[in-house]
């Protein structure tokens, strides 16, 4: 996130797209409602009718994937009813007179042809954004125009597009001034507790640690340096989906995961799977027997997140120290005494040799100063200055108090770039064959693949099944009730679940969560179309069709 | 102006009553405002007689306001019933005037007599005894009203009579009709 | 910037700031059992009345913004007498359980009556509602003890948007309710537990406590959730090792008294008897070194299509040096047959900073590649 | 429309009513439709009709209360150039009789229209009429309209009340209707016309006594986009119903009194919010709306000026603490009506957020009169502190029940015994209630208080809204108490714990004391118990819910004691 949590409550209007809020971040939910109280206006761009449309003024409706359209309509109109912050973009931004030239096409009624949202809505959506409108009650910002903040998650960012998606509603900010102020911003909302702090801490394909690029050689030396080695690779690794596909052909051989479960959560299972039992070397770090585990040659006991001190890094940037709060269980060790004694062996075994206590750390802590020391945006952090309510990053000195609030008076880069974008569809279309679109994602009561909420009781208790949603129409095409089993089948593969008539759905879509293992969503996604930079599947759209086993 | 969109199947009542085609030319006439909620309860009361669970749950919904708040409004309000009243009903003012005029005595000579207490319907559904608070015909007290007619300086011999014979003669028309 | 003096302190704050806010602000104590700083003003419980100089009667502190040159009082002989008779008619509507009850030693009730010196209410005492309702398996709602203080209520409607309950009826009969009195599954409740973990009396308690312990027996201890990204701060209270409840931490974080469902109920995962225990080597490895007489073949049926496979019927478990001697020297032989791009690491989004900075450095300048990955984008 | 049209259209309908030889008025108020009126009035109706007059003879006039309720249903005739006639008690048989006797003219009541001797002022001679044959049969009905129920009286909100058919706009115009609207809005500021009710020292009507004016005056100067008025018709006293009558009897007045009050503060909508068991207001409001809407006194640019106002009727269900003005608030926003605390008061942040003036009905109806009239003119009635007059609605064990207007500082001892004619034979005044639950009683001794906001309050009771209730003797006193503790224990809304549990320990305590359980002890216990739920409640309802114990605990506590248990030790002394 470019802002903090806390500014939701405060702003003036919240533009929340591809997000499912009060399911996916109930607590980030909760200072939406604040600010609904109030008296935000509150605009959701969103194919599902999701809970919070409850409290929203708008909600744009969209046939899934068309979303683009619609930003660029919004931006569109907002250049030609002159609600754009020109001084803002005059002093810091480039590249707005080409960008400015390509939305010409991109005009409200065009937008409405493609996704279904009335021009009216995609007009009144870009008014209140652009400036910051209120429902009621006072602003609390003595501005000339109020505070617009985006909110956003995987439904604009796990798409064929999603690099282009996420840098539209960058420029749409830009464009309103909304950034670097209080209660504006493009905030992604990252979806697991430490989804920010593993890409921090360098666990991508392209960047060390505090994101400094692999291919950039001064970062490499120094970091060499640092770890005291003589060389590291300098090209771009492969990104998970890559790597499955790599396996296939023979050139990958070893995967060792940690605490993932890619038999659930990569797309089409079927591929995964295949993929999996190819292997050499399959290890497996887990706190449960996923259902990765069980293609694994060796599992590894490791401790949950209630068992382990450390540090994890929220999605507003914000490190903070976790606690140990159970004992470990059975045999069970800390992923990091795992890793220690894995690198131990493995440099014995290749007859490596290193400092004593190279990969020994006696504590978490005494990774984190090591860990600090070589990621600048961490680079004023300590245990000590953790505590409390932690730091957020940038935080590089031991002076300095955190950011809450990125590109405050300057952007990282200096100038914000306006990058043109053009409008894609997504990669798979529906046809006669797999006439609905399928979109996934999340339910409040469970997480991820569900092997931790599973197997809590309660949770359990609320959600037991799996279920797709489906709107009446479309049910009634196969004669399906609510309840009624039925076979989802895509290009990829099939699954059986229950049918949830629902108008949460448009006629059209349908919509199933990943998180069943009975029926599992990603059996059915595609993974031919990444987007080109950001490498993410698109898991919001692929075709699919509803059979009725009765039938 | 920026309406939230509507649910393509929440606009009518699937058993197409009349009475909920009123309710929503109501709503329609108030704009499907919150705060209209009461206004709507007041009608949804006096088309029904009373407020069914089905009722309040249209109302919500049509409406965008929280079923629980509904529920708690509704409640909140003497006028509102949850349960339909009797065919014939007699309300007893329990004013000031009427209370110190005797209106304590109609209460309980109509209860004996039809063994009912204030706010209860006979088992056979004819006869609702309720309370109100003034009906403001103070000069004329005790009040009493009978199937919608108001009289006034009643005593409990009266009343009992009355309502006696005015449910005396359903039951006959009943029996007849059977 | 107004001055104002509160118990003879002066003190300055910003327009708008109520006299509860100023006092709070500075460490002066009032009284209350339906303010909640994060809820909107009620008004309702009649405790935090304060004198203010030169107005006749007390007035609620919760509600009155500070006006420039006020004086007020917190204490005083008629405030305290006020209260004291406040509390009692509270005792009057609320049974005194204290001693088997289990919010005792949290309970707001029980500690202003403790501290205005009440062991029981001089009226009649007269429980307005009886209702006890256990439909789920998140909290029990026990109306008996209901002050009606509503800060649950505008938890779920202010906070969590749920609005799953309200008061219904009136006056002494007057509760807090779901639509027709139905169960919590009917409602639009997300059991999220704000209203839990704001009830200042037992009328809400979590299932997970019952017959666990009592608050002072309690140890504390507060981490970060480890469920979504937003990091809220959780305290979890046990007794002997064991969890008995979660809690919101409102000092210092992010997400002051509330949490989700998840996270305020989803903790007992970790006490699952599915739990891996020890580290496991597939059979079929297994008996290639010698550790099972059996031979065995991983099956061609997916887990997936399998109703609860057992992890026992495919592994062995083994001690720790056998199965990481294994991995490193499997993985030294993929090195060195097909070099370091043949190894591909898939860090976690779940675990700690210090783990994924490890498992990068382990693949990078262990094995010698940059395919280390993690779900970020899944 | 504008202010010349409103002019001619008031003359045409005097004209009309002056053709008119007879007109014969039937009191179609609640009360007196309780009584039998719809029969009465659709006999007389009949019996015009079957006399084959002509038209000019005689019309019949439904109109609103006319004040003497306990002999309705009433039918005033009157007759150019004589006194009317009020005939009370008047069933289908007198109502007959009336339109017989009075219709065609009998020869000396012809001779009387050309006599320039006799004018409107001569009191009217019944033997006249006997003279006429008129059967003695009627006499017995008639009501001396020089008796002190009228005599007493001064009006100002009733002056139409029973005069005019509230059904139709232009005989309100005709009566001078509108003409204070037209006045404002052509010659005074907003600013003055608030100053004006100030000087006028005008008070809130609905308890409370706040000056009208100042209300209006914190209004005006609030900025805010919009602002709103509400007339508060949720008259909840047991016993009292000033305000239903005159939003039934003369809704124009009502809707007069909020327009100006809009224009002088700057709201441009309002509500009426009135009690839903006041159909036949609600009904006559709404139609006085449409009729004004019609003639452009509502609506866009208020006769033809700048000026905009439309209002709305807002329909209660219920609930007595909605007269509780932040209570209502929420209940107009379809909330459940629960007060909240105040400040901010409605003035600075009230319905919607927005400044809101509320008044009473009976205060909104004041304001035609202090405008036409002048500011000194009302300050010339009434006290020092309390001016104007105030509507009771009389009741209880008195030979004269019904609703009257008084100025303020009259005696009670004058209500009762004068107006009210005493309480009836074989039975003893004991005490006037008044103000409701709300209020306290006042004994025989203190029956020579001049009425007005501040002696009462001294008295240990409220004005209230208007509720008049008069005990005898053979009411018990602690019994009395205990029924308007029922009735808040019962109202109470359940928010603040004084009020939600605190009443109910009263009547728990009072029950006690009733039964014969109680000792001396609990008699203080009582007191003390009531002061805490008065200073400690949130509103006005719980703050005022123990008056009428402390009230009769205050006068009458020889009657409590008489319940109280004898103490052993009294027994063993005997």
């Amino acid at each position: 996130m470019t802002n903090s949590i806390h500014e939701i409550r405060d702003a003036d209007c919240i533009f929340i797209t591809g997000s499912n809020t009060a399911e996916s971040h109930p607590v980030i939910s909760y200072e939406v409602i604040r600010a609904v109280r109030r008296g935000a206006h509150v605009i959701i761009i969103d194919p599902r009718r999701i809970p919070l449309v409850e409290h929203a003024t708008l909600f744009l409706q969209i046939k899934p994937g068309t979303d683009i359209y619609v930003f660029l309509a919004i931006m569109h109109t907002i250049i030609r009813e002159g609600w754009a912050d020109e001084a803002f973009i005059v002093e810091r931004t480039e590249g707005y007179a080409d960008f400015k030239v390509d939305l010409e096409r991109y005009t409200p009624e065009y937008a409405s042809l493609v996704s279904g949202v009335p021009v009216e809505q995609i007009e009144a959506a870009a008014r209140i954004y652009a400036l910051g409108g209120r429902k009621s009650g006072q602003s609390c910002y003595d501005d000339s125009h109020g505070h617009s903040m985006i909110l956003y998650a995987m439904g604009i960012t796990q798409r064929s597009n999603g690099t282009d998606m996420v840098m539209t509603l960058a420029n749409l900010a830009m464009l309103c001034g909304q950034i670097g102020k209080p209660s504006t911003g493009v905030n992604p909302l990252r979806g697991q507790s430490n989804v920010q702090g593993a890409c921090d801490v360098g666990c991508l394909v392209d960047v060390f640690p505090g994101y400094q690029r692999v291919t950039n050689a001064t970062s490499r030396n120094a970091l060499a340096q640092a770890w005291g080695v003589e060389t590291l690779p300098g090209e771009v690794g492969l990104t998970i989906v890559e790597a499955m596909r790599a396996v296939s052909d023979g050139s990958v051989r070893a995967v060792y995961v940690m605490g993932e479960n890619p038999m659930m959560s990569d797309p089409n299972t079927n591929h995964v799977e295949q993929a999996l039992r190819g292997l050499d070397l399959l290890i497996v770090q887990d706190i449960f027997p996923s259902e990765t585990a069980h293609l694994a040659h060796v599992i590894l006991p490791a401790v949950s997140s209630l068992e382990k001190d450390g540090t994890i890094t929220n999605t507003e940037r914000r490190v903070q120290v976790i606690q140990p709060v159970l004992p470990a269980q059975g045999n069970a060790w800390t992923d990091w005494q795992i890793i220690s004694e894995l690198a131990i062996r493995f440099d014995k075994q290749t007859g490596r040799e290193r400092n004593q206590g190279y990969w020994q750390y006696n504590s978490a802590k005494a990774i984190f100063e090591e860990l600090s020391g070589v990621t600048p945006i961490y680079g004023g952090m300590n245990y000590s200055r953790l505590s409390g309510e932690g730091l957020q990053w940038p935080c590089p000195d031991a002076e300095h108090p955190g950011t809450p609030i990125l590109h405050v008076g300057k952007f990282s880069r200096g100038l914000g770039k306006f990058n043109p974008v053009v409008a894609h569809d997504p990669a798979e279309q529906p046809d006669e064959e797999y006439p609905l679109i399928l979109t996934t994602g999340r339910v409040l009561y469970h997480y991820h693949t569900g092997t931790m909420t599973r197997r809590s009781e309660p949770l359990a208790w609320r959600e037991p099944r799996g279920y797709i949603e489906i709107n009446a129409e479309d049910a009634a095409h196969v004669n399906l009730k609510d309840g009624h089993a039925v076979v989802v089948t895509s290009r990829r593969g099939s699954i059986r679940t229950r049918a949830k008539i629902s108008e949460n759905v448009p006629a059209g879509t349908v919509f199933l969560a990943f998180h069943w293992r009975e029926a599992p969503a990603n059996m059915l996604t595609q993974d031919f179309a990444l987007d080109p930079i950001a490498k993410i599947p698109e898991y919001k759209v692929c075709a699919v069709r509803l059979d009725n086993p009765r039938a | 102006m920026i309406v939230p969109n509507k649910t393509a199947t929440g606009n009518q009542h699937p058993s197409g009553d009349e009475r909920f085609k009123k309710i929503d030319n109501q709503l329609r006439r108030l704009k499907y405002e919150k705060d209209a909620l009461l206004e709507i309860l007041n009608s949804a009361q006096e088309l029904f007689g009373y407020l069914s669970e089905d009722l309040l749950i249209y109302i919500a919904k049509q409406l965008h306001v929280p079923l629980s708040r509904v529920y708690g409004v509704a409640t909140f309000y003497h006028m509102f019933t949850f349960e339909p009243l009797g065919e014939h009903t007699c309300i007893i003012c329990t004013g000031t005037a009427c209370h110190v005029k005797g209106a304590n005595r109609i209460i309980e000579a109509i209860s004996d007599k039809f063994s009912i207490s204030a706010g209860e319907t006979t088992p056979d559904g004819l006869f609702s005894l309720t309370i109100a608070r003034c009906l403001g015909s103070c000069g004329l007290a005790p009040v009493v009203v009978l199937d919608g007619q108001v009289r006034g300086k009643e005593t409990p011999e009266t009343v009992t009579r009355r309502a006696w014979e005015i449910v005396a003669f359903s039951k006959d028309k009943q029996a007849e009709g059977s | 910037m107004l001055n104002i003096v509160i118990d003879g302190q002066p003190i300055e704050v910003q327009p708008g700031t109520t006299i509860m806010e100023a006092s709070r602000a500075n460490g002066i104590d009032i009284p209350y059992l339906c303010y909640h700083p994060d809820l909107s003003i009620s008004g309702g419980c009649r405790l935090c009345m304060v004198e203010i100089e030169g107005r006749a009667d007390p007035v609620p502190s919760c509600g009155q913004a500070c006006q420039d040159k006020m004086v007020i009082h917190t204490q005083s002989k008629q405030l305290s007498q006020l209260r004291r008779e406040i509390i009692d008619l509270f005792l009057a509507d609320h049974p005194l359980d204290c001693v088997i009850c289990e919010k005792a030693g949290s309970c707001l009730l029980q500690k202003y009556a403790y501290e205005y010196g009440l062991t029981k209410t001089s009226h009649k005492f007269n429980v307005s509602r009886s209702l006890y309702q256990d439909d789920n398996p998140f909290f029990v709602r026990d109306h008996k003890y209901c002050i009606l203080c509503s800060r649950c209520v505008r938890a779920c409607s202010e906070i969590v948007g749920a609005d799953a309950i309200e008061i219904v009826g009136r006056g002494f009969e007057s509760h807090v309710a779901t639509p027709f009195d139905g169960p919590m599954i009917d409602s639009t409740c997300v059991f999220c537990g704000s209203c839990v973990q704001v009830c200042p009396t037992a009328a809400l308690m979590p299932v997970s406590r019952a017959g666990k312990g009592r608050e002072w027996e309690m140890e504390r201890i507060e981490t970060i959730c480890g469920y979504c990204g937003v990091g809220c701060k959780i305290e979890y209270a046990l007794k002997d090792g064991e969890i008995c409840y979660a809690q919101g931490v409102s000092e210092q974080s992010v997400n002051g008294d509330f949490l989700c469902t998840k996270g305020r109920y989803g903790w007992d995962f970790a006490t699952n008897p599915d739990r891996l225990a020890n580290p496991m080597i597939r059979r079929d490895i297994a008996y290639q070194l010698g550790l099972t007489d059996e031979p065995w073949e991983l099956p061609e049926i997916s887990p997936l299509k399998v109703r609860q496979p057992k992890i026992g019927d495919s592994f062995i478990e083994t001690d720790w040096d056998t199965a990481l001697n294994l991995v490193a020297e499997r993985m030294k032989d993929i090195v060195q047959t097909h070099g370091p791009n043949a190894v591909m690491g898939l860090a976690s989004a779940r675990c700690t900073n210090e783990e994924n900075y490890l498992f990068q450095k382990f693949i990078r300048a262990g094995i010698g590649t940059n395919n280390v990955d993690h779900c970020a984008r899944l | 429309m504008d202010s010349t049209h409103l002019e001619a259209l008031a003359q045409e309908e005097r004209d009309r009513q002056g053709k008119y030889k007879r007109r014969i008025f039937c009191c179609t108020s609640t009360a007196c439709l309780s009584a039998g009126a719809a029969i009465t009035h659709n006999t007389l109706d009949q019996a015009l009709a079957q006399c084959q007059c002509d038209e000019e003879e005689a019309e019949i006039v439904p109109t609103g209360c006319m004040g003497l309720c306990s002999q309705g249903p009433l039918v005033r005739v009157e007759i150019q150039n004589h006194a009317p006639l009020l005939y009370g008690n008047v069933s289908a048989d007198v109502a007959q009789q009336i339109v017989t006797e009075h219709i065609p003219l009998s020869a000396n009541e012809e001779d009387a229209l050309d006599d320039d001797s006799i004018d409107a002022t001569t009191p009217h001679d019944f033997m006249h009429l006997r003279a006429s044959g008129a059967k003695k049969s009627l006499e017995r009905f008639i009501i001396p309209l020089d008796s002190p129920f009228f005599a007493k009286q001064v009006r100002v909100v009733l002056t139409e009340t029973g005069q005019i058919n509230p059904e139709k706009l232009d005989d309100y115009l005709a009566h001078d209707g509108y003409q204070a609207l037209a006045h404002v809005l052509a010659e005074m500021s907003p600013e003055d016309v608030c100053e004006e009710i100030l000087n006028s020292g005008l008070r809130g009507r609905g308890g409370a006594g706040f000056p009208t004016g100042l209300k209006w005056k914190l209004a005006n100067q609030e900025l805010a986009s919009e602002k709103y008025v509400i007339v508060n018709g949720d008259e909840g006293d047991p016993g009292a119903y000033m305000d239903r009558t005159v939003m039934e009897d003369d809704p124009h007045r009502v809707l007069e009194g909020m327009i100006i009050c809009a224009y002088a503060t700057g709201a441009t909508s309002g509500y009426l919010y009135i009690r839903g068991e006041y159909p036949i207001a609600i009904r006559r409001i709404r139609r006085a709306i449409q009729a004004a809407r019609r003639r452009g006194i509502l609506g866009k640019s208020v006769l033809g000026t700048e000026f905009s106002f439309d209002a709305e009727i807002r329909i209660g269900a219920g609930a007595f603490v909605c007269g509780e003005e932040t209570a209502l608030i929420h209940s107009i926003e379809g909330q459940r009506g629960i007060p909240r605390i105040r400040p901010p008061y409605p003035t600075a942040a009230g319905l919607r957020d927005r400044p809101t003036v509320i008044n009473n009905v009976e205060t909104m109806a004041n304001v035609p009169s202090i405008i036409n009239k002048g500011a000194a003119w009302f300050a010339s009635i009434g006290t020092d502190k309390s001016k104007g007059t105030k509507v009771f609605a009389l009741a209880g064990q008195l030979r004269n029940t019904g609703l009257i207007e008084v100025p303020m500082g009259i005696t009670l001892q004058e209500i009762v015994y004068e107006i009210g004619g005493g309480v009836p034979e074989g039975r003893e005044f004991k005490a006037a209630q008044t103000g409701g639950p709300s209020g306290g009683c006042i004994p025989k001794a203190h029956l020579d208080t001049p009425i007005d906001y501040e002696s009462l309050r001294q008295l240990g009771s409220i004005m209230g809204s208007g509720g008049l209730v008069i005990i005898d003797d053979s009411t018990l006193m602690p019994d009395f108490a205990r029924f308007f503790i029922d009735f808040c224990v019962d109202e109470s809304c359940g928010k603040c714990v004084p009020c939600r549990v605190g009443t109910v320990q009263i009547r728990e305590q009072l029950d006690k004391i009733i039964g014969g359980n109680a000792g001396p002890e609990d008699l203080d216990r009582l007191e003390n118990l009531c002061n805490v739920v008065k200073k400690t409640s949130l509103c006005g309802l719980g703050q005022s819910a123990p008056n009428p114990v402390l009230s009769t605990l205050k006068y009458f506590r020889d009657e409590y004691e008489a319940l109280l248990k004898v103490k052993t030790a009294d027994v063993t002394n005997n």
